[in-house]
């Protein structure tokens, strides 16, 4: 199926939770309402045009005004792209997973939270997965600040080039 | 004199073994002495010429049963956890019957009139020996010990096998 | 006897920590093991000991810097690694790559994934304990990275490819040499095979062990040889080509119970042993292609000194040695990607692991993690 | 060892029989100090240099070649490092246990060479039960093991010690049978009695004296290997699965304490395949009286049993490793009934044969001539295959 008319099946399906919808771009997406995520995704996956049984991988963006989770689908059978985005507020970054739909999502959906703060409800076994377990805050986030120390390690090492260049900076005032 | 000695030693250790094994809190510590006392055993047996018996008791406690006791130990769970291998109980009953009993060993022990056969024996193979005798003037038991063993190993297999057919 | 059940019996079932640093684990990567004797209830990975947060460091760099920290997420394996970003970089800015760069490119790939395949089963049959067969093709890898050597410089962290070309030019000399060195490749190969693969206990160990078949496969996302071998024919280089992949002629090796006479079944750790054998054979017939139809020509696109790719965001897959390796780039408009996400086949391979492993032997968890071919880096980037 | 005392005791003029078995005594442990440990180690660490250079030249490596000529001295060097280097103790260790436990393996190999005849006349003690008294002190190594991996307080130590007492009973019982078929022709349990029984030629030898007995040989050498826990039945110190099994956690000498022990195994394995199969240290009759009777018998033996050694070297860097369910199917599906079938098969042989001279040499040509056939075999698959790669064959082996 052509991209054109993949997305217009399912706006035919779910015209109101679809957000936006382009075929213009690199790849054909789709922004969903968070809370109609579920319901979309097991179209996705079962729909008989979908046959969407291959996530391909799912990240999350911080875009400053939202948080962006996004999954990219693919079809073994009918060899077809598509990309579900999910936009999410920066308060409250939460959306239902879809690890029971996709089980690649699970470690997904754990990087995710681990990197952004985005919280899948519902999901079995949410915990960090990259950074350690009591670490505060989530480094991918664009107003994020990596702390000095860590456990008492510092986590900045001395960088002696960049004290050369600040003497160097200071003679030249 | 060095003879006895050595006698003493291999009693020592036998002993000791045993002691350890009664009184220790550890289990695997028991087993342990346990085999220190089956070598002790083993080595009195060689020391009264007997070789084939120490061999045998060698390969079959240790070789076999105490490793069996080891392995067995060692997958109970929390070994170090368990402060005593056996609780003490009735220890009011249990004093005045080993004092008597020890008492009666003693005073047998005066009484009886040990035979010394070391120097008659000293230095010939026993293997052949006790290969003729156990096929000829103790047959019976020989073949009597047999069959037990046989009932042993089937109840062996018997409780294997019922535990496999529960677990699949 | 007969009224106490299995779960009064075990009881207790025991702790274990592999990893770290556990020799078989490849890296570090850790696994909490719930066993019950050497029987695994379950196996817990914990991954995460290598993450250097790359995908962090992106968003801070111009896109052609990037380069030099693509090849550490996959160090088995750089130069895939560099194509993949290298084409992904490209889709998004619509470059046009000069002939002859597209085959030099296709060419170290390939050599980068026959070192791969070559660690890969060679590690599998170390983990199992046989370490002669490894070492042999440790030594048939050198010749493959002296050669690469040759044209890049660098032996593991190469670094080589830039955005709209390659850094140098192919030598005459050098073709000449990974010609020659095809041939015996090839008959190393065969070696390697009378060696171990067909050995019985070899065969033994890995027939019917962690088998995943084409739905948990699916299911949870893995790819490359590991899905192949479990029947389903997808390979990127012939599904959405990329580069010069739809020129050239090469099969893509399925699992087919090739353990069969022993008690396998598809998708069981020889069948993925065996893939990954048949397409370095695959690999060396695109290398002979390559070198014979090799173009002369340019080597670099013109490209602007600083790259301004149009807002947007981009998914391109390649296939990498282990699997299919993506970049998804978010583009602001800057000369620094706004998002940089590399989709890897170890993290999903990796992700599967406490689903497969129930209720195998401890023996056999370390054959699965050799035969899933996982590095670490790969998984935490 | 007897005479020796004797003329000790004559010549420094003893008289009292406490004296006499003073001197008996000490001269016993000297022997065994003086000549036995050093003999051990020496062979132990020689075995283990030549097990690394043979490996190096399998894998397209060196090996150590820089301690000196060949890089022979190496094992000294790596026993002093050991040495130097700190005894390590885990906190929670059972301390008395973890000390103890390299001893026992120790012994449990050492102890062996007692009864191991070199030639007709270099054997520190001919035991009656010889055969027995090697099996009997082997299974100290079980124990040590046990102790060593238990007392480590780690499970992975603890899986490798129980792995290793599994695979030890286990292996035990086919050994025991597959000597046992020996034991039946020769009437007797001494080591020097079985070799007398053998003779120069192959087709004297134990391994050819019926086909089944061929059986009787791959059984008890395959065991054997599994109770020397070498590859493939490696699995009680598996490096790739349970990190190193059983000597996890031991350093400095403890370790080199097991490994010398392995090296020793590998020893004691290759002199059991040769005294109870392969003749031993028969040399030519004609030789008999000589004064080259000795050293030729001494070198026959090392020949062969360095050949066995050989090839216990080369399976290990071959093969891949059993699993433990495949090793115990091996032993209790295969071995066992098979080795008590040949044992039925091979007494019902010697009933059959009794007093046919005749027919007992024919058997033995026609079982020689099979195992040498199979020996044949391999010889040619491995050229075949040598040519097949396009090597180029290296003679210059020591280089």
């Amino acid at each position: 199926m052509k991209p054109s008319e993949l997305l217009n099946v399912i706006e035919a399906e779910f015209g109101d939770f679809i957000l936006e919808s382009s075929d213009q771009g690199f790849d054909p997406y789709i922004v969903v309402e968070p809370d109609a995520l579920r319901d979309v995704s097991f179209f996705l996956r079962d729909d008989e045009r979908m046959k969407f049984d291959f996530l391909r991988t799912s990240l999350g963006t911080d875009k400053i005004d939202f948080i962006e989770s996004l999954f990219v689908l693919y079809s073994y059978e009918l060899k077809h792209q598509l990309i579900v985005k999910v936009e999410l507020s920066h308060k409250n970054p939460e959306v239902d997973t879809v690890s029971d739909i996709w089980k690649a999502a699970n470690w997904y959906e754990r990087e995710s939270y681990d990197l952004l703060g985005i919280n899948y409800k519902d999901h079995p076994d949410l915990r960090r997965l990259m950074m350690p377990h009591d670490w505060v805050g989530h480094p991918l986030l664009k107003d994020y600040k990596s702390p000095k120390k860590y456990h008492g390690m510092d986590l900045y090492r001395f960088n002696p080039v960049l004290k050369v260049t600040k003497k160097k900076a200071k003679k030249k005032k | 004199m060095i003879v006895v000695l050595l006698f003493y030693f291999l009693a020592l250790i036998t002993v000791l073994g045993a002691l350890v094994t009664a009184f220790s809190k550890n289990i695997v510590h028991s087993a342990f002495g346990l085999m220190a006392s089956m070598v002790g055993v083993a080595g009195l047996y060689g020391y009264m010429s007997a070789d084939f018996l120490a061999i045998v008791q060698l390969i079959v406690y240790v070789g076999g049963i105490v490793v069996l006791i080891l392995f067995a130990v060692m997958f109970t769970g929390d070994i170090r956890e368990v402060k005593s291998s056996n609780k003490t109980v009735n220890l009011l009953w249990a004093t005045p019957f080993i004092a008597a009993l020890i008492g009666i060993i003693i005073g047998a022990e005066g009484k009886v009139n040990f035979v010394s056969k070391t120097t008659k024996l000293h230095n010939t193979p026993t293997t052949k020996m006790i290969g003729d005798s156990l096929l000829s003037d103790y047959v019976l038991p020989f073949e009597v010990v047999s069959v037990l063993l046989l009932a042993v190993l089937l109840g062996a297999v018997h409780v294997a096998r019922k535990y496999k057919t529960d677990e699949r | 006897m007969s009224n106490i059940t299995e779960k009064e019996v075990f009881f207790d079932e025991m702790t274990l920590n592999m990893g770290p640093h556990h020799p078989s684990t490849h890296g570090v990567l850790r696994f909490v093991l719930k066993t019950d004797g050497e029987i695994l209830k379950t196996a817990i990975p914990d991954v995460g000991f290598l993450h250097r947060s790359i995908e962090k460091i992106a968003e801070s760099l111009p896109y052609p810097q990037f380069f030099p920290y693509t090849d550490r997420v996959d160090y088995l394996a750089a130069m895939n690694a560099n194509h993949a970003y290298a084409v992904a970089v490209e889709k998004l800015l619509g470059i046009e790559v000069p002939e002859r760069a597209e085959y030099i490119r296709v060419l170290v790939a390939e050599m980068n994934r026959i070192a791969s395949h070559m660690v890969g089963v060679g590690s599998l049959a170390s983990d199992l304990g046989a370490f002669t067969p490894f070492l042999f093709n440790l030594r048939d890898r050198e010749y493959l990275y002296d050669y690469l050597e040759e044209m890049c410089g660098a032996r593991l962290t190469y670094n080589y490819l830039s955005i709209g070309g390659v850094h140098r030019d192919l030598k005459q000399e050098t073709a000449d040499k990974i010609l020659k060195f095809v041939e015996q490749g090839i008959k190393n190969l065969d070696e390697f095979n009378r060696l171990i693969a067909y050995n019985k206990i070899f065969l033994r160990r890995l027939a019917g062990v962690a088998v995943v078949n084409k739905k948990t496969c699916i299911e949870y996302g893995i790819v490359g040889p590991n899905l192949r071998a479990a029947g389903l024919k997808y390979d990127v280089r012939k599904d959405q080509p990329y580069s010069i992949y739809d020129k050239l002629d090469f099969d893509i090796p399925v699992g087919e119970a090739y353990a069969a006479s022993d008690g396998g079944v598809i998708g069981d750790a020889y069948d993925r042993f065996m893939v990954r054998i048949k397409e370095m054979e695959q690999s060396y017939k695109i290398i002979k292609q390559v070198l014979k139809e090799i173009p002369e020509g340019e080597i670099q696109a013109k490209v602007p000194r600083k790259l301004k790719p149009p807002v947007g965001d981009i998914y391109v897959p390649t296939e990498s040695a282990r699997g299919e390796m993506g970049y998804y780039i978010f583009s602001d408009g800057t000369d620094k990607p706004w998002r940089l996400k590399i989709r890897t086949g170890s993290f999903s391979a990796m992700s599967a692991f406490e689903e497969i492993s129930n209720g195998y032997f401890i023996a056999d968890l370390v054959s699965a993690i050799g035969s899933f071919d996982i590095v670490a880096p790969e998984v935490d980037r | 060892m007897e005479s020796i005392t004797n003329s000790l005791i004559q010549s420094w003029g003893i008289t009292s029989s406490t004296g006499a078995q003073l001197v008996s005594l000490l001269v016993m442990l000297a022997f065994s100090a003086v000549v036995l440990i050093p003999f051990f180690l020496p062979f132990a660490g020689i075995t283990s240099w030549l097990e690394r250079r043979i490996a190096g030249r399998m894998q397209s490596r060196v090996g150590p070649n820089i301690n000196g000529p060949q890089g022979f001295l190496q094992w000294i060097a790596d026993g002093v490092k050991a040495m130097e280097k700190e005894d390590l103790m885990p906190d929670d260790a059972d301390k008395p246990l973890f000390k103890v436990a390299p001893y026992f393996v120790f012994m449990g190999v050492g102890a062996t060479l007692v009864a191991i005849p070199f030639s007709e006349y270099l054997v520190l003690s001919d035991l009656n039960v010889g055969i027995f008294y090697i099996i009997s002190v082997t299974s100290f190594v079980t124990v040590g093991i046990l102790l060593a991996g238990w007392s480590s307080n780690n499970k992975w130590s603890l899986i490798g010690g129980v792995r290793s007492a599994s695979q030890m009973i286990s292996y035990e019982i086919p050994t025991a049978l597959s000597i046992l078929t020996v034991v039946l022709l020769t009437g007797s349990l001494s080591m020097q009695d079985i070799v007398k029984a053998q003779g120069f030629w192959p087709w004297q030898w134990h391994i050819s004296n019926n086909p089944f007995m061929i059986v009787m040989f791959f059984i008890f050498f395959i065991s054997a290997l599994a109770e020397g826990s070498r590859t493939p039945f490696d699995l009680p110190e598996a490096e790739s699965e349970l990190v190193s099994g059983y000597n996890t956690e031991y350093s400095g000498i403890r370790f080199a304490m097991f490994f010398l022990a392995e090296w020793g195994n590998l020893f004691v394995i290759g002199a059991m395949t040769t005294v109870l199969f392969l003749g031993g240290w028969q040399a030519p009759v004609a030789l008999q009286g000589s004064i080259w009777n000795t050293p030729v018998q001494f070198i026959i033996f090392m020949t062969k049993m360095s050949a066995v050694v050989f090839i216990v070297i080369q399976l290990r860097w071959t093969l891949p490793r059993v699993r433990v369910d495949q090793l115990m199917i091996i032993c209790w599906h295969y071995f066992v009934p098979l080795s008590l079938l040949s044992i039925l098969a091979v007494t019902i042989w010697m009933a059959l044969s009794y007093g046919h001279s005749a027919l007992e040499l024919g058997m033995s040509i026609f079982s020689a001539a099979i195992w040498l056939y199979f020996v044949f075999l391999v010889l040619f698959r491995a050229v075949r295959n040598f040519k097949k790669t396009n090597a180029k064959l290296n003679l210059n082996f020591l280089e």
